[in-house]
């Protein structure tokens, strides 16, 4: 097993109650849509809102199938409202 | 610097930008208000993911600039706690002449609200406060076959 | 004040404007460009008919309010020697959001062009001056059977 | 014979050579078109854009067959390029 932290942004963040939230999966799972899967078993109250969240690494937005190194944070981008 | 917790500088962009080539400017200002959807607006929250902010602030920039063949183009947002009448993003744009000016600024502007991960939290007069509905962003595509 | 011999002040339009109602703010700005039409400017001297300006300039400022619904229309138009880079005309609109503000500033902008009895002679760098084509001011029809 | 000054703007002006030019005609023709025939007789400089020109008295636009009394000055506005 290996832990990944992933940030929480705009609404997810209240809803999760925490800016970065830890999660523990199995290394050869390492993929963004593992860690969301994972997510979701973990903050039931953000499930709903995984569907229309964006992922990033860094400054990178990435896709659902990209993998992930537990040295590298998932950033989760809600529907954005800036402006 | 195109993200800034301190109040927006439209003069100092007005200066950077200036340029002897452009006989258009044309400048768009957000500005938080008293009313939203029939609520009473006291404040505004900005937060960013601020590094994939600062990257899509400047390709939307480079991306008018290609487009609309204009000479300059700023974009800045404010983050943090706003009060009424605060400006939250300024839009800068000179060109030679004012149709693109003003396509170009539209258009930044609306891209902006599209592709920039910025939320707004708004507080009510009437007490507490909501993350706004937003935009999804486009999800990148997988690049696998 | 519609028309200024000083520097135009973008700032005191602002906040003179100010207004929570207001969630969006568009200016445009003209200035005297290096280039027109293939010759190479130094400076422009505006002139205007005074009153019939300032009449015609607070006239389109109504019309702007009535047209799009938006809340603040200003206009102000530099009147003499203008070096280049300076600003001849300012348009400042504020409305409760972007896209009648972006409208009505265009208009403004396109009708202050079309209607107000104000003059441009450019100055060259090659030596003399022109006084630019202009538009003719659609002339008042007979009252008179 | 009544006199009556004339304002120019614009390029009549420099046309002109002068901001304000005197016209002499019978107080019985008193009309913008009466005035604007006789400038393009004493001025046939500036003859060839008189039809392009709108007048005004003080800050109202009138039109040529309005009456015109000699304490009031027209204003000879050409085509106009502000902004």
């Amino acid at each position: 097993m290996a832990t990944y932290e992933i940030e929480m942004y705009g609404v997810l963040r209240r809803l999760a109650e925490a800016g970065v939230v830890s999660i523990e999966i199995e290394a050869s799972q390492s993929t963004v849509q593992a860690l969301l899967e994972e997510l979701a078993l973990a903050h039931p109250e953000v499930y709903d809102r995984l569907e229309q969240v964006a992922c990033a690494i860094e400054d990178e937005l990435v896709a659902r199938d990209h993998s992930i190194t537990p040295d590298q944070r998932l950033a989760l981008i809600p529907p954005v409202s800036g402006g | 610097m195109h993200l800034s917790a301190e109040s927006l500088d439209l003069q100092a962009l007005l200066d950077k930008t200036a340029d002897d080539r452009c006989g258009a400017l044309v400048v768009f200002g957000g500005t938080v208000r008293l009313e939203n959807e029939g609520q009473q607006v006291t404040a505004i929250d900005y937060t960013a993911h601020t590094a994939l902010a600062e990257k899509t602030l400047r390709e939307i920039e480079a991306e008018a600039l290609e487009r609309f063949g204009i000479t300059h183009c700023r974009l800045q947002h404010r983050l943090g706690h706003l009060e009424l009448g605060e400006l939250s993003v300024l839009v800068v744009v000179r060109a030679g002449h004012r149709p693109e000016a003003f396509e170009a600024a539209r258009w930044a502007i609306d891209t902006l609200k599209e592709r920039v991960p910025i939320w707004k939290e708004e507080f009510y007069a009437a007490g507490g406060s909501e993350y706004l509905e937003g935009t999804p962003l486009q999800s990148k595509k997988s690049n696998r076959p």
